[in-house]
């Protein structure tokens, strides 16, 4: 693609498009937000249509039932939908963007048969362990500890900002199973099953007023040892192999949603005389630029995947996600400020949805490794300073 | 007064206040609901009144504390570090410039009076005994405007650009307060002629205009010491955040030492020190020199100091400060009920440019 | 077209094409006096014609290279990168939209073109052999000003925004150019009718209008094309100023250690990356759809990134970045020279504005 | 003074006033700035007239013959030059505001004599060789060596950024005596005669064009013994305990300059039709509040030096010191910058003295202490941050 399309992929965009034409107005309506097992529901009936449709696992390797699609696809795939107002991925996004493919790529045949199909046909839904009170932005330093006892570990510890844990049929769940090594060598990736004796599931309220997440508890909870995915204290290369999955389109849904709410902000201020206000005029207008490139970027770092998957290559994006990923963080905040700006007095009612969105906006410069990590691994990794 | 406050409206007390003010039902994807209990704790409002927290500019013969400006503001600055909820500018502004038994009951902590500076939101209307309101200045129409509309109407204001209203009859909608501590009114479309606050409060009605009991109440001077106030408390909380940061940054560790050792934490701390002082000097100059321009100064240099320090406490801390239980939240969402508007801010940039010219 | 750059430019001519425009006198506090020996070495030129970057848009058959706008960015940002001095987008520009002899000499490097987007400065009109203006989009008329002034009167260009003058008639007076290897005019106040260029050029008149020399330049494709060249040229000087404060990063120490291994230092140099990669991509998408709306984004992007990268590679180098020899001040004056105006930024946040509403 | 002036204050402002308005329009014309004797000519002659008025040495103690005046009156003396437009300190700077003050605080009853009198009356320039091309902000790390030899001793190494050099009798030199030591541990002060065998001096080119600083090359200079102040390898200290005279006096005249071009910028604006343009205007209306609030900020600092000097303490302001240093030099810069907006295409012209002054604003976040260096301070001194 570089940053136009071919025929090919122009012909894939508009079978999805005419599919999710077809089948959006059939939706059941959307379930309460506070309904959790409706929105499982929900999710996962969306899951089957998609795989009835093949459409589900569009990115997965065909061998583990999936369609194998190149990442310009799934960029094509994750932009339409989003376009369209389809469903988002909801409970099913751990299974199909983060454990399915570990399992796919780390599990045995075995494994990669019991839990993948599920997974595509929306049956089973999976929360991920990773994150501990103690282990934020040095997620390697986790104290979860699961000691082997026979033909099981025995978990005990507990995790963090676990979304989707009530509702949970697995979890991928990260443990040190070696005390004595290095931090990185003594971790095992495993799939623990929710309904374990043991394991204890408490929402977590944000500062947006939601409890999109869970702490989860995990006191000697036993884990048969066939569920390890990847040799014991191998896991923290097990899940680092599994984050160059993503292949430049982790963003692409918000993106385009971004700028469908930057021109919704545009609009108000337009309706509400506030966008007769020059600085605030002009500042949309460099938040559109913003934007704008911030899309071409993600078609560009996702074409980078492509070429260098196509080359042999690993097809992680090189500098560009770093880049992405600072770059959007801010400019996401940014959007929600400004949009706060357009609404004046009304930015103080929590029940406008931009309003909410400003306060979960805060996480982006923290969630997912803090801006501050972020530009240690840009000037370390891509720029070659050295260690501090 | 920071004893006081210390003692008297613990973390504790603070929390209990988010948890009174929140019925929020468990897993809503929203924030607190509409229509919650007042959050404001009347006994510990009458021990404010008892401590010469509203009286504290009143003349000594007067029953007040017979201090000025400037300490004026370090007090608030006490409150605005303990995100103490309540009307306390409106309050303090009514025991200081009005007269009757409104300002004696503020005064006193009997009455809350709530600030209503049109189209800005009203913070306590639903827990206030009077509210308090500053038009336009040098205006004698009063801006209101249909809940959630741009377009605001006009009520008298007698010729003053004051007005004091019974709070119960103030046209306004509730709003769901993006700050647990601070239930918001957006303000209605009409005001209603002014009405008799009857027995209920204890005192007299207070009317618009040639009314006695605004006779001395300048809406300039009381629209400055409104904004100057507001920064104070916006001082205090930024104030509050860094010291927050910083504790946090010393006990925390990552790596294998307190994140406080890494530069970029480091600087933040240092860029969050840097926006206090000025905001606080700005504030203290302000006070003493009781300028209008350097009133201005102070409020866009507060403003930014408390939000940006807040959101740069939350970057400290991390995923530990985006949980509901820790305060930061409370810090970031008080700095933005709190902050001027567009239209104020606006206002104070264009004074301050234009006394450039002079 | 690095190599081409890198053994017929290197830093060492850089540096000479410095000292040649540079008749300071040491100790006088000032800078660059006016009037020094022209920056631009033909004989470059000419070879920088005969490599294509002139006539790289050219069909094949015209003598052309035969590439689009996505080459010439590329080919501009190596420009940028070694701070290349001269009318380089003006030439191109004249050599890929105009016709006759002013167009083939353009293309083969055999004459100079500056470039002049009245109100801005025009670049090496003293070493130009002709000047291509560019109206404002749409309008007949062109804005020129009293040198100094910010009043501008107004000059026919025919009816088609577009113009080609002598260089040495054109009204403009020359100022003390901030930047060193870009000397600056005022342009003056009215512009002279079109006049012929005579034989020393080896070139016939180029007039306004309905001369066919213009007929296919369109005033705003070829802004649109300046703005993007432009860009493409701030992308490379800031790329540069990336790589100079990585290396001067990893090789200078204080404390005992390399200053990049300090988080300020990296975050630092981080920042640059993004809003490098960020201008870059900007450049290459506007490049690549031609789209207006993208062009402007670039242009907005590239400038920043020129101007704070080569602040931020300044602040890396600390005080051995302050010193003339350092190529440090080259890239943020280069950097100031080819920005936008204030009026031309403020259009292009419009436009994008605009386009929301869409 | 807190934020207010007593009646006694008021009144040295209304004396210095006067003398003020008395003697400045009998002062000879400026001298080019190319135009180094005359430059030194100038000076003196302005110090000179300060001396007779008894305005020399204001801040100074009185047994080193100052007047012992309090900051606050320094500051009243700073403010009132700078808006009578009086000349600038110049070529007497570093005698006045630092060589000076350490020989009297420092120095010998016979280096007192020496050397204090000739620098409040204006007869002798001093100039600082401190810093070197090796050590920047790590200014401890200084490598010119000077070795003891008899009665001398013999320095060789070269520095950087020394202003007044080429008219400079004088130079308050630090130099290793001990290379063993820590590097803070093996520091002398010496008082070098620039006219000493081995020293060279080039002019050194700044950005902004200006030779207002040179090198200076040492060759086995020989300096006495008896020019060495304060003890072998304690010149560190002597160096920094002389910074501490500053009082947070530093930046007045400056930031009382820089609220006039503000102000002027401003009427600039208005003429020239950018005042229209209300994002400008804000912009300029919010610098009026930095600025606003710095010169309060320095009033505040200058005040609480003096509340410690009155308590028995140091004279050094606390936070506001390096709170000050942080946001004027940004504030600066955005002045300028904003300056160069105003001015449009003319501000591609160094011609321009705004154009000249953003060139040198640059050195604002670098010189005395790159803002990074500076929040470390504050980060570590004030705040209680862990080193690094």
């Amino acid at each position: 693609m570089d940053l136009t399309y071919t025929a090919e992929q122009e012909e894939f965009r508009a079978g999805l498009r005419s599919w999710l034409g077809d089948v959006l107005p059939k939706l059941p309506p959307r379930p309460d937000p506070r309904d959790w097992p409706g929105r499982r529901a929900y999710d996962a009936g969306w899951q089957r249509m998609l795989y009835d449709a093949g459409y589900a696992g569009l990115h997965w390797p065909v061998d583990a039932g999936g369609r194998g699609a190149t990442p310009v696809q799934h960029l094509i795939f994750l932009e339409e939908t989003e376009k369209a107002g389809a469903p988002y991925v909801g409970a099913n996004f751990v299974g199909l963007l983060h454990a399915g493919p570990t399992i796919a790529a780390e599990g045995t045949d075995e494994q990669r048969r019991r839990w993948l199909p599920p997974v595509l046909r929306g049956d089973e839904v999976w929360c991920q362990g990773f994150s501990e009170p103690g282990a934020g932005s040095d997620l390697a330093s986790l104290r979860t500890r699961a000691v082997r006892d026979g033909d099981a570990y025995v978990v005990t510890g507990s995790k963090i900002w676990t979304s989707h844990a009530e509702v949970a049929d697995w979890c991928e769940l990260l443990v040190r199973t070696d005390p004595q090594a290095p931090k990185h060598r003594g971790i095992s990736w495993l799939a623990m099953p929710m309904d374990a004796p043991g394991v204890t599931v408490r929402p977590l309220r944000t500062l947006a007023g939601s409890t999109e997440f869970a702490e989860m508890f995990l006191d000697e909870v036993r884990v048969p040892v066939e569920n390890r995915v990847g040799e014991e204290n191998d896991g923290w290369r097990v899940t680092m192999v599994t984050l160059s999955f993503e292949r430049g389109t982790a963003f692409v849904g918000e993106v385009v949603a971004c700028r469908r709410v930057l021109g919704e902000v545009a609009r108000a201020a337009k309706a509400n005389g506030s966008w007769d206000d020059p600085a605030l005029r002009r500042g949309l207008g460099r938040l559109a630029a913003e934007f704008s490139v911030l899309w071409r970027l993600t078609q560009w770092n996702v074409s980078e995947a492509e070429r260098s998957l196509r080359a042999g290559g690993t097809g992680v994006p090189g500098t560009g996600g770093s880049v992405f990923k600072l770059r959007y963080s801010h400019a996401r905040q940014e959007l929600y400020d400004t949009a706060a700006e357009v609404l004046g007095p009304l930015a103080q009612d929590t029940g406008h949805p931009w309003t909410a969105e400003r306060l979960s906006s805060l996480s982006y410069t923290i969630a997912a490794g803090t801006s501050q990590i972020q530009k240690n691994i840009v000037a370390e990794r891509i720029l070659g300073l050295p260690k501090g | 007064m920071r004893e006081l406050l210390a003692g008297r409206f613990p973390r504790e007390a603070l929390r209990a206040a988010v948890d009174a003010g929140d019925a929020l039902e468990t897993g809503s994807g929203g924030a607190s609901v509409v229509g919650g209990p007042p959050v404001v704790d009347r006994v510990l409002w009458r021990e404010l009144g008892e401590a010469g927290f509203f009286a504290l500019r009143l003349p000594e013969a007067d029953g007040g504390v017979g201090l000025g400006l400037p300490e004026a503001v370090l007090v608030f600055e006490e409150a605005g570090r303990v995100l103490l909820p309540g009307p306390l500018v409106g309050t303090h502004l009514a025991a200081t410039h009005l007269t009757g038994p409104v300002a004696a009951g503020a005064a006193a902590g009997e009455l809350l009076v709530a600030l209503a500076l049109p189209p800005a939101p009203v913070g306590h209307l639903g827990a206030a005994d009077a509210v308090l309101v500053l038009g336009e200045p040098g205006s004698q129409e009063l801006g209101a405007g249909e809940p959630g509309s741009q377009e605001f109407g006009s009520g008298e204001l007698g010729g003053t650009g004051v007005g004091l209203f019974a709070a119960d009859g103030y046209p306004a909608a509730e709003i769901r307060s993006v700050d647990p501590l601070t239930p918001l009114h957006l303000p209605g479309s009409v005001l209603p002629p002014a009405r008799a606050l009857d027995g209920g409060a204890g005192v007299e009605a207070a009317s618009a205009g040639a009314d006695p009991v605004l006779a001395g109440a300048d809406p300039v001077l009381l629209r400055r010491e409104a904004a100057l106030l507001t920064a104070a408390l916006q001082v205090g909380s930024a104030g509050r955040t860094l010291a927050m940061a910083v504790q946090h940054a010393r006990q925390r560790e990552q790596f294998g030492r307190p994140i406080g050792a890494f530069q970029a934490v480091k600087h933040l701390c240092a860029d969050m020190l840097v926006r206090l002082e000025m905001a606080r000097t700005a504030v203290y100059a302000a006070a003493v020199s009781g300028d209008g321009f350097e009133t201005a100064a102070a409020r866009l240099l507060a403003d930014d100091a408390a939000s940006r320090n807040a959101r740069d406490c939350l970057q400290v801390f991390g995923g530990m400060g985006f949980t509901w239980e820790a305060d930061v939240h409370l810090h970031i969402k008080r700095s933005w009920v709190l902050a001027a508007g567009r239209g104020d801010t606006e206002r104070h940039e264009e004074e301050l440019a234009g006394e450039l010219l002079q």
